[in-house]
């Protein structure tokens, strides 16, 4: 089956963020002022090839704990929908 | 005459436009902070290389709504003279004078190096001092010049004649080996339809001394001081 | 707060039992436990120099030129014109093993704020690496991470990297070395200096907001902190370069209103080391309330902001009545700029959280009262096998072999172009560059002078590991005549030293002997010590690295136009060797040759001829001066043949080849002379020259009254390298192209494995 | 009320992404063979004040088109939901 993972990457929570924070600022020089934070992370989707979405599943989180996430900084998570031909991401 | 160098947080090759065109060239020459709104002393800017703003987000992304900017737009329409060098080229793309984004280096690496590029067309206001053809080389330091425009807009800068610097080989053919970042057709420099506006990556303000390895981008800013003193190939 | 009476925190913190007794004694109470986390970072290795003092006081570091030595946030050497240069170098290699990127891009963050502490712009950047087997994944790893932060640092300030070492060897692996120097300039008037000066001056914090990062995670109980700072925890700090930049103009700016009566980084140990080391230096106190320091998160104790290693903040002694002025200049700059004390006359360092008082500790103890300790030196173990190394364990390679030896050592990751790791360093920025990275010493031009700075980082660990006092002093010297082969005068180094634990009687014995060659050879060829910084307990399970005491040193060349470099320029020019090339055995210990063509790392490396090092310098120098020499390269890593081979690859279009006989050199004429110990001995005090040969006589004359041998071995001549023996049988020939290939595509066909 | 809104921006289908591409090879070079296909994109969370989760999308929406996303180079889409107090991410 095919499946399309998605492992959302993040500065773990008390690792200041310098790209949000100056995202932050231009939004609020740009006139919203009702933002109150801004944090940036990276969204990796993979199509794949597994047997079952559990396969899948274990499969991204062994490439996210691998490469895809540096563990000692980034926190991160997975998740799995299947893969419909022709589907609109 | 005179040029002011527009100076954002995270701005660092400001200092190296500006001692070109005083110390080298003895053009007068003035810092212009991101926050002022008033470039009526002025007849040409420079938006310098650097890291505006981190380069967060995307490279000139922020930077593009830095006061000065607006200010930067009655500039353009005045038909006076705009070159953004690196960073400066960024904004501009983000800022919408000129057509086209920036991705990553297909290399996904900063690049510094020497490259060498061809004057595709020396009828603008800040190439007239150079030959047609003519193949100069100039320091390129950058991880976001991956030129990017839709086919049809790339077709129309073809058309126009605004695509004013390619990356070339020693014999002037834009080759695959000489493009440095995977640029679209090779593109290192464009001009907006007016021909007051240059967004280049390459650095001339690093090439306009001997004693740096060459003097090739000097003359861009020759070329601009002879448009202004003569009023070639300004429009109006 | 905890009764630390219970357990024994400072155990936890890295505190020996007999340095809290100490503590106590001198404190005449027990400290509480933010004064525990105080002294713990404090008198730690890093910051105390424990192991290191006693050694590190027999360097010189005095000179005609030297304006600030030891024991400020860096050395700063006079260079004429009323200019200075503040220059230092400093390792980040423990967090660059956990988090490379990171670890890397806040190492030049921290080497770059010590510089600004002078008072100087900071312009110039050096890195010199170490790693592991390049065909182990986790040197890749690191490797990539640790060149690609530097890039991602260094390139966003605007800050040229214009030089550094690349070297690979398996000591390495689990403990890569990241040393970085940077060098500022300055006008000799706005020298600076990290004093807490003037009692009721105001103390300040400009840059970042203060954070919980770096807080060291051993430091931490949890009874203390609660549970959930357990997951805050974090030990690696991000770097965030534009702040950085920001910092920089602001406080030069600052520096200039006049407003700035000290000034120091904030570096390890944060706001700890930062108020009790400017206090110390100035002979105050200083009572500081944390809770006016601009906070990232809320809730932190004074503990945690006094321990924070947040990056990107710097610490101003600022006079009472320019406060305003340097808060208007933070404004503009988009920084913190918060008034957090004042400077008293009390001698301790008080700390109030929101006016509650949490520590004081006088500041002469906490920044000067730690132990100094002299432990155990023992010659190791292992150098009785090294030291035995006979002419005939080493089997002489047959002449067809030579070529293809010469290749290997071309394309040996740590002999190869370096230009897979420069070219991703902006080494141009600043317009000042005149030779970057890749054909030896960097030099820069000082804007507005005729004068050229040039800077180099150098050591082979290799040699210090056989032979520590001889491998340090090569370490100067090859500096030395780095500089030297572009014509300019080597003034002063600084120095990294980075060795395993000082613990282990063997390696203080190789920590103390490299000292002592270190400072003889500074001694000779006179270039003073000005600063430095010593990395401790670089080892992993039992795996101690090479010792490696790095040295960056700085040279003048007074007249720019007049430097040289390695790169032949015109067929017909005759090649010579100034200096001696022993061609012997021993001086092939520990050379590339010997590991790569015998798999050996041996020998006993004799130290250099310090007073033949100093002639040659000053042949170099003066020859240069009277625009004698073509080219000048030194002979280092692969010997004579890679010094050649280098001089034909930089060499100009149609001057790249040249044929040689090191007949001159004594060959034939010597028992113990031997092909290989020619071609590949790196332990020689010499340098390969080229010039017009009508100008032979001029420079034998300079050479005979600097007392330097001078041998002519050759000329420069067709499209390859050619040696010939004393019988003139040719033994070699490689074509320019084939040692472009092997010498470009090295480093990178190595990482690929 | 307090919103948590996600913008998540791609490089437009049509234009290749070098990244993804690296990190596929990387993936295929460490015996993950399964691997079709890898997309980089950015994931930028926002907090912020507005009067219902409408007035919310359409903030969003007006930062991701004037800054976050360059659209001539990204798509983007915007999700909104309500911000628990002490809620994980
Ligand atoms: N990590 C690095 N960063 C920048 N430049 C480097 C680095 N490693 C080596 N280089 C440059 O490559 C050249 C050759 O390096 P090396 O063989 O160590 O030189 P040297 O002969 O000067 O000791 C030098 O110009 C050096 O500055
Ligand atoms: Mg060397």
């Amino acid at each position: 089956m095919k499946f399309k993972g998605t492992v959302t990457v993040w500065l773990k929570e008390s690792i200041f963020d310098p790209q949000g924070a100056a995202v932050k600022g231009s939004l609020a020089a740009m006139g919203f002022k009702e933002v109150e934070n801004v944090r940036i992370g990276k969204n990796i989707v993979i199509t794949l090839e597994a047997e079952s979405p559990e396969a899948a599943k274990d499969l991204l989180d062994s490439m996210a704990r691998k490469l895809l996430a540096n563990p000692v900084t980034e926190s991160y998570r997975v998740y799995v929908e299947e893969e419909k031909a022709g589907a609109q991401r | 005459m005179k040029f002011g160098v527009v100076v954002f947080p995270g701005s660092n090759c400001d200092s190296d436009a500006y001692h070109v065109l005083r110390d080298v060239i003895g053009a007068d020459c003035e810092y212009v902070w991101h926050e002022s709104r008033d470039l009526s002393g002025f007849d040409a800017l420079v938006l310098p290389g650097g890291f505006s703003y981190g380069d967060y987000l995307r490279c000139g992304a922020l930077a593009r709504f830095s006061p000065v900017m607006d200010s930067v737009y009655k500039f353009v329409d005045e038909g006076k003279l705009v070159i953004g060098i690196c960073n400066g080229f960024q904004i501009l793309l983000e800022a919408g004078l000129l057509p086209g984004a920036m991705l990553p280096n297909d290399v996904l690496e900063f690049r510094c190096q020497w490259v060498n590029l061809k004057v595709e067309n020396t009828s603008t206001p800040f190439t007239n001092l150079y030959k047609p053809g003519e193949v100069i080389r100039v320091p390129i330091a950058h991880g976001e010049g991956n030129y990017y425009a839709e086919p049809e807009v790339l077709d129309e800068l073809e058309r126009a004649g605004r695509i004013v610097f390619r990356y070339v080989d020693a014999y002037g053919n834009p080759t695959r080996e000489a493009n440095p970042n995977g640029a679209a057709r090779n593109i290192a420099g464009i001009i907006n339809e007016k021909g007051n506006v240059l967004g280049l990556m390459p650095h001339p303000e690093r090439c306009s001394e001997s004693l740096l390895g060459g003097e090739d981008g000097r003359r861009v800013f020759l070329s601009m001081i002879k448009s202004l003193e003569t009023g070639a190939f300004l429009s109006k | 707060m905890a009764d630390t009476s219970q357990k024994a925190p400072w155990r936890e913190m890295g505190l020996k039992d007999s340095e809290y007794e100490l503590i106590k004694e001198r404190l005449g109470r027990e400290p509480n436990y933010t004064e525990l986390g105080m002294f713990a970072v404090l008198w730690s290795e890093h910051c105390a120099y424990k192991h290191s003092k006693p050694l590190l006081k027999t360097l010189p570091t005095e000179g005609p030129r030297v304006l600030v030595g030891p024991g400020e946030n860096a050395g700063v050497v006079d260079i004429g014109d009323n200019l200075a240069c503040a220059f230092k170098i400093e390792s980040h290699n423990h967090p660059s093993a956990v988090e490379p990127y990171q670890g890397a891009a806040t190492g030049i963050g921290g080497i770059v704020r010590d510089i600004l502490a002078m008072g100087a712009r900071p312009v110039i950047l050096l890195d010199s690496l170490r790693f592991g087997p390049p065909d182990d994944p986790r040197t890749r790893f690191l490797f990539g991470g640790v060149v690609s932060g530097i890039a991602g640092y260094g390139n966003c300030l605007g800050i040229p990297t214009v030089g550094g070492e690349v070297f690979f060897a398996r000591p390495y692996a689990g403990n890569p070395l990241v040393n970085v120097l940077c060098a500022g300039l300055m006008k000799h008037e706005d020298l600076h200096r990290g004093g807490a000066y003037g009692v009721g001056n105001v103390v300040m914090v400009v840059g970042h907001s203060t954070g919980r990062d770096g807080i060291h995670g051993c430091t931490f109980a949890s009874d203390v902190l609660g549970e959930d700072s357990e997951s805050k925890r974090v030990n690696v700090q991000v770097g965030d370069p534009f702040m950085e930049k920001l910092l920089i103009e602001a406080c030069l700016e600052m520096m200039a209103s006049g407003a700035v009566v000290g000034i120091q980084d904030m570096g390890a140990a944060g706001l700890t080391s930062s108020c009790a080391e400017t206090a110390a230096r100035a002979g105050t106190g200083l009572a500081i309330d944390v809770g006016k320091v601009p906070q990232r998160e809320g809730g932190m104790n004074a503990y945690e902001v006094m321990l924070s290693e947040s990056q990107e903040r710097m610490l101003l002694i600022v006079s009472a009545d320019k406060v305003e002025e340097v808060k208007r200049i933070g404004a503009k700059w988009g920084l913190h700029a918060a008034e957090i004390g004042r400077v008293t006359d009390s001698g301790n360092l008080e700390v109030f959280h929101n006016g509650k008082l949490e520590a004081s500790i006088p500041v002469s103890l906490l920044a000067m009262g730690a132990p100094e300790y002299t432990p155990e030196a023992r010659e190791p173990e292992y150098l009785k096998k090294t030291r035995n190394l006979r002419d005939e364990d080493i089997r002489a390679p047959e002449f067809g072999e030579l070529k293809d030896i010469l290749l290997r050592l071309l394309a040996s990751p740590n002999i190869a172009s370096k230009e897979p790791v420069y070219r991703q360093y902006d080494y141009m920025v600043r317009t000042d560059t005149v030779e970057g990275p890749g054909k030896g010493a960097a030099v820069m031009r000082v804007k507005g002078t005729k004068k050229g700075l040039v800077f180099t980082t150098d050591c082979n660990g290799r040699l210090v590991y056989l032979n520590p006092a001889a491998g340090a002093a090569w370490a100067v010297t090859e500096a030395a005549l780095n500089v030297a082969v572009t014509g300019a005068r080597p003034l002063a180094i600084t120095n990294c030293l980075n060795f395993g634990s000082p613990e282990n009687p063997e390696i203080y014995w190789q920590l103390k002997e490299a000292v002592r060659g270190m400072g003889e050879a500074c001694r000779v060829l006179e270039t003073p010590v000005t600063g430095g910084n010593v990395s401790l307990y670089n080892e992993t399970d039992d795996q101690a690295i090479y010792p490696t005491p790095i040295v960056g040193m700085l040279g003048v060349l007074d007249d720019i136009e007049k430097r040289i470099d390695p790169g032949f320029k015109r067929p017909g020019d005759i090649i010579a060797v100034l200096g001696k090339v022993w061609g012997d055995a021993r001086s092939l210990a520990g050379s590339e040759y010997l590991e790569i063509a015998h798999g050996m790392v041996a020998g006993d490396p004799r130290e250099p001829d310090l007073d033949l090092a100093r002639g040659i310098i000053d042949v170099l120098t003066e020859g240069a001066g009277e625009g004698v020499f073509s080219s000048a390269q030194d002979i280092s890593e692969g010997g004579l043949l890679v010094a050649l081979a280098e001089c034909c690859v930089h060499g100009a279009e149609g001057a790249r080849g040249c044929a040689v006989s090191p007949k001159a050199l004594g060959c034939g004429e010597r028992e113990d002379i031997r092909v290989d110990g020619m071609l590949f001995g790196e332990c020689n005090t010499a340098a390969v020259v080229s010039f017009p040969a009508d100008l032979e006589e001029k420079v034998s004359e300079i050479c005979k009254r600097h007392n330097v041998p001078l041998s002519v071995i050759g000329s420069v001549q067709g499209s390859s390298l050619a040696v010939e023996t004393c019988g003139g049988l040719r033994i070699l020939e490689v074509s320019v192209e084939e040692i472009l290939s092997a010498y470009k595509t090295g480093l990178e066909k190595s990482l690929k494995g």
